[in-house]
């Protein structure tokens, strides 16, 4: 091994292991700020330099909450099994760090010096490899198995019943995440996120097109639920089972399965950017390389502010609700997606006509299907009128 | 279950205006900051917080002029309190406090004739749930509400057991934490006052009257004697 | 009373058995030291045991050890949201045993602080409610933000703000600072306009629409013949409010309408609530036009010593009917005191609602019904 | 609210009695259950209140006229007892109160429950059990509801005397209740 391919090598994985873990702290910030302001409270703002009365807007809370869990006693049940019970957190946290080497984050700008090195960055960045949509899908899968684990091993009724619910959610809402990729794939011909991404040049992104729309949305909200996000929340449900399957963790345990959860929320933000936003497509990209990059984290910040906003909005699904949600309408609208994604492939857009009729078609069949879906898969709910006695 | 309805995006509308409208329209804020805002926009100079170990409950703690904490003890000015103390160890308050978080002991001078003060005056502010009670029922407005919020102390015992000492604050004092209600009782004290004086003014008059009219019926039977006596001696 | 009868899944070779989760007493939206066994089979509750006391203090026992006017501010201390109706209704049936004539100005002021109360009330509780549905305490703040400012209201005429103990027998304690009516006014005013907010943020959400219809449905029969009371037994269909019955008070100058639902389920306890609001800015409206100069205090006994008798009280508190019965004996305190306490007889059929209903709706269920322990456990 | 008028059902019962200065019907031993289905088919559909008050042992003093027909005070020993209160509402009609009490002895108190009338009835049953110790006959779940299931006394009663505090501290107010103890008065 050269010294040069070293060097690429680390230069294509330093950066994201150190841009990731410090880029949660700041949106633990961000998510602590927005819901306060959300909800009318200022959220953090004493916390800045230590020692004075400098409160840079809070800044400094994500390093105090670091170094309180750090310190804080490492708690384990009476009867717990120890070893999974570590091992769950760390379970947690490595598959969402993986996943992150496959979005299309070049770095190679950064070896200004020498363009052989520049080259073998290209070549050894995850987003290279030729499977990368499906080796991302299934990686995260085993986030599932580090919920499950935290669960079992903690010896508590909150965290056996957040596991389970944990699993069947995570496993149910894989099914319409891969299916709405499954149409980018289609579209581009190629599971190579680079490919992807440099087919959406030109302001091409696929959210443009009305099943890339479709799909965006199908989407998001499954990965909501593969984050355990708001409304889909489920397996932590506060107000049911205190904290799910992490009930029992406290200190850097604790810490570890927010950095997991924060980083996939990233990893599937990013996915989402690569698959349907143009990856680091943005103006100015051509003659700035470094742009790509911020272009490529606002994407995902922007995705990451829309779920930090729905989580100040929404209440909780039901857990029926919510495995009749993925089954009985994502599941069928994802598969009609990608039949309506194949014929709009075909019929010519040449002109502005053909473009608006296809547009105004499919998401009329996907409307209608949804419509359709929506009353065969629950009971019928409206607001009512009430009466009043005089 | 679907999205397909505008419940959501109305609601998150309504969210969005909130998370918008908090950066401009103070009014929206729920929590006010209190410590952090420079000297002199306090409501009134609020304590440095936290304070220093060993140093006295700092005085003038208040919200607002209407919040009440724990009680006081009210003197009319003076360089020693003790001698202008209002209350008069009657022990109404004591007796009717409804947490009994009162202690009063009666003040005897070297003779043991009884001086109309407490000699020892405590409230276990541990215990005392600020209900006014006490308030209410003294007859001589000698306890009133005090607003001080800044009470935390290390020690949890005696640290919470107020003394006389602690409790008695001037006058001056209470027009300044609660200036109408203190305007208010000073008016109704100084019509209690006058009409009390009018009554001891009344009643000296007609004890006066009612003793010329004794030693006039006196001086008129002694007459009647003198001139029987005269009479008899005329016989 | 009897629990349905729910077979077990119990197939060839496949064995399952209940889990038993103790929920509580320290558990997030249990809304303070309240505890329900719960049965589950797999999500769905089989059965239900609630669990009370964690929180007794014996309020009855204490009050009777001390006089009537002693126990006043522990009547703040039952239901400590609503410290102002919990007095009026001690203070009525203390009326009830001695004759007093209360003054028009605080008969007004008496029904200003309790509608009040019942906005403080039920903003909060539908706040809390969206929380037990899994909102992240957004409608919780926005409700707090608005009660603040009536507990501002609150503080200045009573001193504090949550434990008010303002009602007197035979009156109020002290009069409103000057300029407090007309504060009071601007609060009243704009509370409408926080109401519109507030039900476009919650009343056509589909997640809430669908997590409270049709959940923990309470039959008119059940509703009468379990005493429930308040908001609960108006959302079943029957438009029994002591408001408009008794019309304690001076309710009876007042115009204004009693909300009904008609299926009984957390929808409707939640909308009814939504809609008494409205009502009671309207009665708060007329009576801040209404209110006359004057005292504050009748002519109550300087000590409080009334003839042996007996006398039950009640008002409708925000949380239901709150009744105070007394018996005197002829000394300056009570023979026998008694609450009766709204919240802990809603609980009678918190399990007749949750059986059969998935954990995270008993949750909703009990948020629905409004309790507070402080009351439940005196 | 219109009163709810007590003379229907001293003619339909003629055994329970009027108690004029309580404003209440005493029950007879043992028609309970009877006359509050009876009622509730009169339309008399909430029970409100449930409560117990304990009465002890007293001397009471009256003057009588005897057969001489002078006037002279007789001090007569009134037992002691359990007064079971229930307060009646008709939400049909729209009246009340009626209130109907049930006495017992304070030794083996004994009441007939209600509940199975009036579901109201049955928090509040288990109360006036774990508080006073009535023994509610025909209480579907008659278990203590407020004091832990192992207490054995009745703290409502009144000469229930507090046990030892096992959970003392000395605070500074403890000072203050026993120089109560010692013969200050508490109104």
């Amino acid at each position: 091994m050269s010294f040069e391919l070293v060097v690429a090598i680390l230069i294509a994985t330093v950066p994201l292991l150190a841009i990731f873990p410090s880029l949660f702290a700041l949106t633990t910030w961000l998510e602590r700020k927005a819901l306060a302001r959300i909800q009318n409270r200022r959220g953090p703002n004493k916390v800045g330099v230590p020692c004075t009365r400098i409160g840079l807007f809070g800044l400094g809370q994500p390093a105090a909450d670091g170094i309180k869990m750090l310190f804080k006693e490492d708690i384990v049940p009476k009867g717990a099994d120890r070893l999974f019970h570590l091992l769950a957190p760390i379970l947690a946290l490595i598959p969402a760090m993986l996943v992150l080497c496959f979005l299309p984050l070049d770095f190679s700008f950064l070896a200004v010096w020498d363009e052989s090195v520049a080259k073998d960055i290209k070549a050894v960045q995850g987003f290279a490899l030729d499977g990368a949509v499906i080796f991302f899908f299934a990686i995260t899968g085993i986030n599932t198995l580090s919920v499950f684990m935290a669960g079992w091993a903690s010896r508590n009724k909150y965290s056996l019943l957040g596991g389970m619910r944990a699993i069947a959610q995570m496993i149910s809402y894989e099914i319409p995440l891969v299916l709405s990729a499954v149409v980018v794939v289609m579209m581009v011909g190629s599971l190579n996120a680079k490919e992807i991404a440099d087919a959406q040049v030109g302001w091409n992104w696929f959210v443009f097109t009305p099943w890339g729309l479709a799909a965006f949305i199908i989407f998001f909200i499954a990965a909501l639920a593969e984050t355990n996000r708001s409304p889909f929340d489920l397996p932590e449900a506060e107000s049911e089972l205190i904290a799910g399957y992490f009930t029992e963790y406290s200190g850097f345990k604790f810490a570890l399965f927010f950095l997991g959860e924060y980083i996939s929320m990233f990893a599937i933000s990013g996915l989402a950017a690569v698959l349907f936003l143009g990856g680091g497509e943005g103006p100015g990209v051509a003659g700035y390389p470094w742009l790509a990059v911020v272009w490529f984290l606002a994407k995902i910040f922007s995705l990451i502010f829309v779920m930090i906003w729905l989580r100040g909005t929404l209440p909780r699904l039901r857990v029926d609700q919510l495995m009749a949600f993925a089954w009985k309408f994502l599941l069928p609208l994802s598969i009609l997606n990608i039949l309506v994604a194949g014929f709009a492939h075909f019929i010519p857009q040449g002109n502005v006509v053909a473009k608006v009729a296809v547009w105004m078609v499919s998401l009329g069949i996907l409307y209608a299907a949804a419509k359709g879906l929506n009353g065969l898969s629950r009971a019928e709910v409206k607001p009512r009128e009430y009466k009043y006695a005089q | 279950m679907s999205f397909l309805g505008g419940g959501i995006f109305s609601g998150m509308a309504v969210t969005l205006r909130n998370f918008v409208g908090s950066y401009f329209d103070p009014d929206r804020l729920t929590t006010n900051d209190y410590s952090w805002r420079p000297e002199g926009q306090l409501p009134q100079s609020a304590g440095e917080y936290p304070r220093e170990e060993g140093e006295q409950l700092s005085d003038t703690t208040t919200v607002t002029n209407y919040s009440r904490n724990f009680p006081m003890l009210l003197h009319d000015g003076g360089d020693n309190p003790m001698d202008a103390i209002r209350c008069v160890a009657c022990q109404i308050c004591e007796r009717e406090c409804p947490p009994q978080c009162i202690y009063i002991e009666k003040d005897y001078d070297e003779n043991g004739k009884f001086i109309k003060r407490p000699a020892v005056f405590d409230i276990d502010i541990s215990v005392c749930m600020g209900c006014q009670i006490c308030v209410e029922v003294c007859p001589f407005d000698s306890i009133v509400m005090n607003s001080q919020f800044e009470l935390s102390t290390p020690n949890r015992f005696d640290g919470l057991l107020l003394h006389r000492g602690d409790l008695l604050k001037s006058n001056d004092y209470y027009h300044r934490i609660h200036p109408e209600e203190a305007k208010a009782r000073d008016q109704r004290m100084a019509v209690e006052k006058a009409a009390k004086e009018a009554k001891k003014k009344a009643a000296a008059e007609a004890a006066k009257k009612k003793a010329e009219e004794k030693a006039r019926a006196e001086a008129e039977a002694k007459a009647q004697e003198e001139t029987g006596d005269k009479e008899e001696e005329a016989q | 009373m009897v629990a349905p009868n729910y077979e077990l899944i119990a197939q060839d070779g496949l064995e399952t058995s209940l889990l038993e989760v103790s929920m509580g007493p320290h558990h997030p939206s249990t809304h303070g030291v309240f505890r329900m066994d719960v049965k589950l089979d797999g999500e769905t509750v089989v059965d239900l045991k609630p669990v009370f006391g964690y929180l007794h203090r014996n309020h009855e026992k204490l009050a009777e050890n001390m006089s009537y006017l002693a126990n006043m501010p522990f009547t703040d201390r039952l239901d400590y949201f609503n410290s102002m109706t919990n007095n009026w209704a001690y203070a009525l049936a203390a009326e009830g045993l001695v004759e007093i004539e209360v003054p028009e100005r605080a008969e007004y002021l008496r029904v200003i602080m309790a509608e009040l109360t019942r906005l403080v009330n039920h903003v909060s509780l539908v706040g809390f409610f969206v929380n037990d549905l899994g909102a992240l305490g957004t409608p919780l703040m926005y409700a707090f933000r608005e009660r603040e400012k009536i507990l501002d209201l609150f503080e200045e005429a009573s001193g504090a703000r949550m434990m008010c103990n303002y009602f007197r027998f035979g009156g109020l304690r002290c009069d409103v600072p000057a300029g407090w009516l007309d504060r009071a006014r601007e609060v009243v005013d704009q509370f409408p306009e926080f109401l519109d907010e507030y039900e476009k943020l919650l009343c056509e959400n589909e997640i809430i629409l669908s997590r409270t219809q049709g959940i923990g449905t309470l039959s008119r029969e059940l509703a009468i013949n379990a005493g429930i009371t308040g908001p609960m037994l108006r959302a079943s269909g029957v438009a029994y409010d002591l408001r408009k019955v008794d019309a304690y008070g001076i309710y009876d100058r007042f115009q204004f309408r009693v909300p009904y639902g008609e299926v009984g389920d957390c929808y409707d306890r939640f909308m009814v609530r939504m809609l008494e609001m409205r009502e009671s800015v309207q009665i708060l409206r007329q009576a801040l036009d209404g209110i006359p100069e004057g005292e504050i205090m009748g002519k109550a006994p300087r000590v409080f010593k009334p003839k042996p008798a007996e006398v039950y009280g009640r008002v409708e508190g925000p949380k239901g009917e709150l009744g105070f019965y007394l018996i005197a004996d002829g000394t300056p305190k009570p023979y026998r005191y008694r609450v009766r306490p709204p919240s802990l007889i809603n609980l009678t059929v918190l399990r007749d609602m949750c059986l059969g209903q998935k954990i995270a709706d008993a949750v909703v269920i009990l948020g629905s019904i409004d309790i507070v322990l402080g009351e439940v456990d005196r | 609210m219109s009163e709810l008028s007590h003379e229907p059902l001293l003619k339909e019962f003629p055994d329970a009695c009027w108690d004029e200065a309580a404003g209440a019907v005493i029950v007879p031993e043992g028609r309970a259950r009877v006359m509050a289905e009876w009622l509730l088919m009169q339309g008399v559909d909430y029970c409100s209140n449930v409560t117990g008050v304990d009465y002890l042992e007293a001397e009471v003093k009256e003057k009588i006229t005897n057969d001489a027909g002078e006037e002279e005070t007789v001090t007569r020993t009134e037992p002691g007892r359990i007064d079971v209160v229930y307060h009646l509402y008709s939400m049909r009609d729209q009246t009340g109160p009626l209130v109907l009490k049930q006495r017992t002895g304070r030794e083996n108190a004994q009441a007939e429950s209600l509940t199975p009338v009036w579901r109201s009835c049955e928090l509040q049953e288990r109360e006036v059990f774990d508080l006073f110790g009535v023994d509610f006959k025909g209480h579907p779940d008659q278990r203590r509801i407020l004091m832990w299931d192992e207490y054995e006394e009745h703290p409502m009663r009144k000469d229930y005397t507090e046990p030892f505090d096992y959970e003392w501290e000395p605070t500074p107010h403890d000072e203050i209740l026993e120089k109560h103890k010692k013969g200050k008065v508490i109104v």
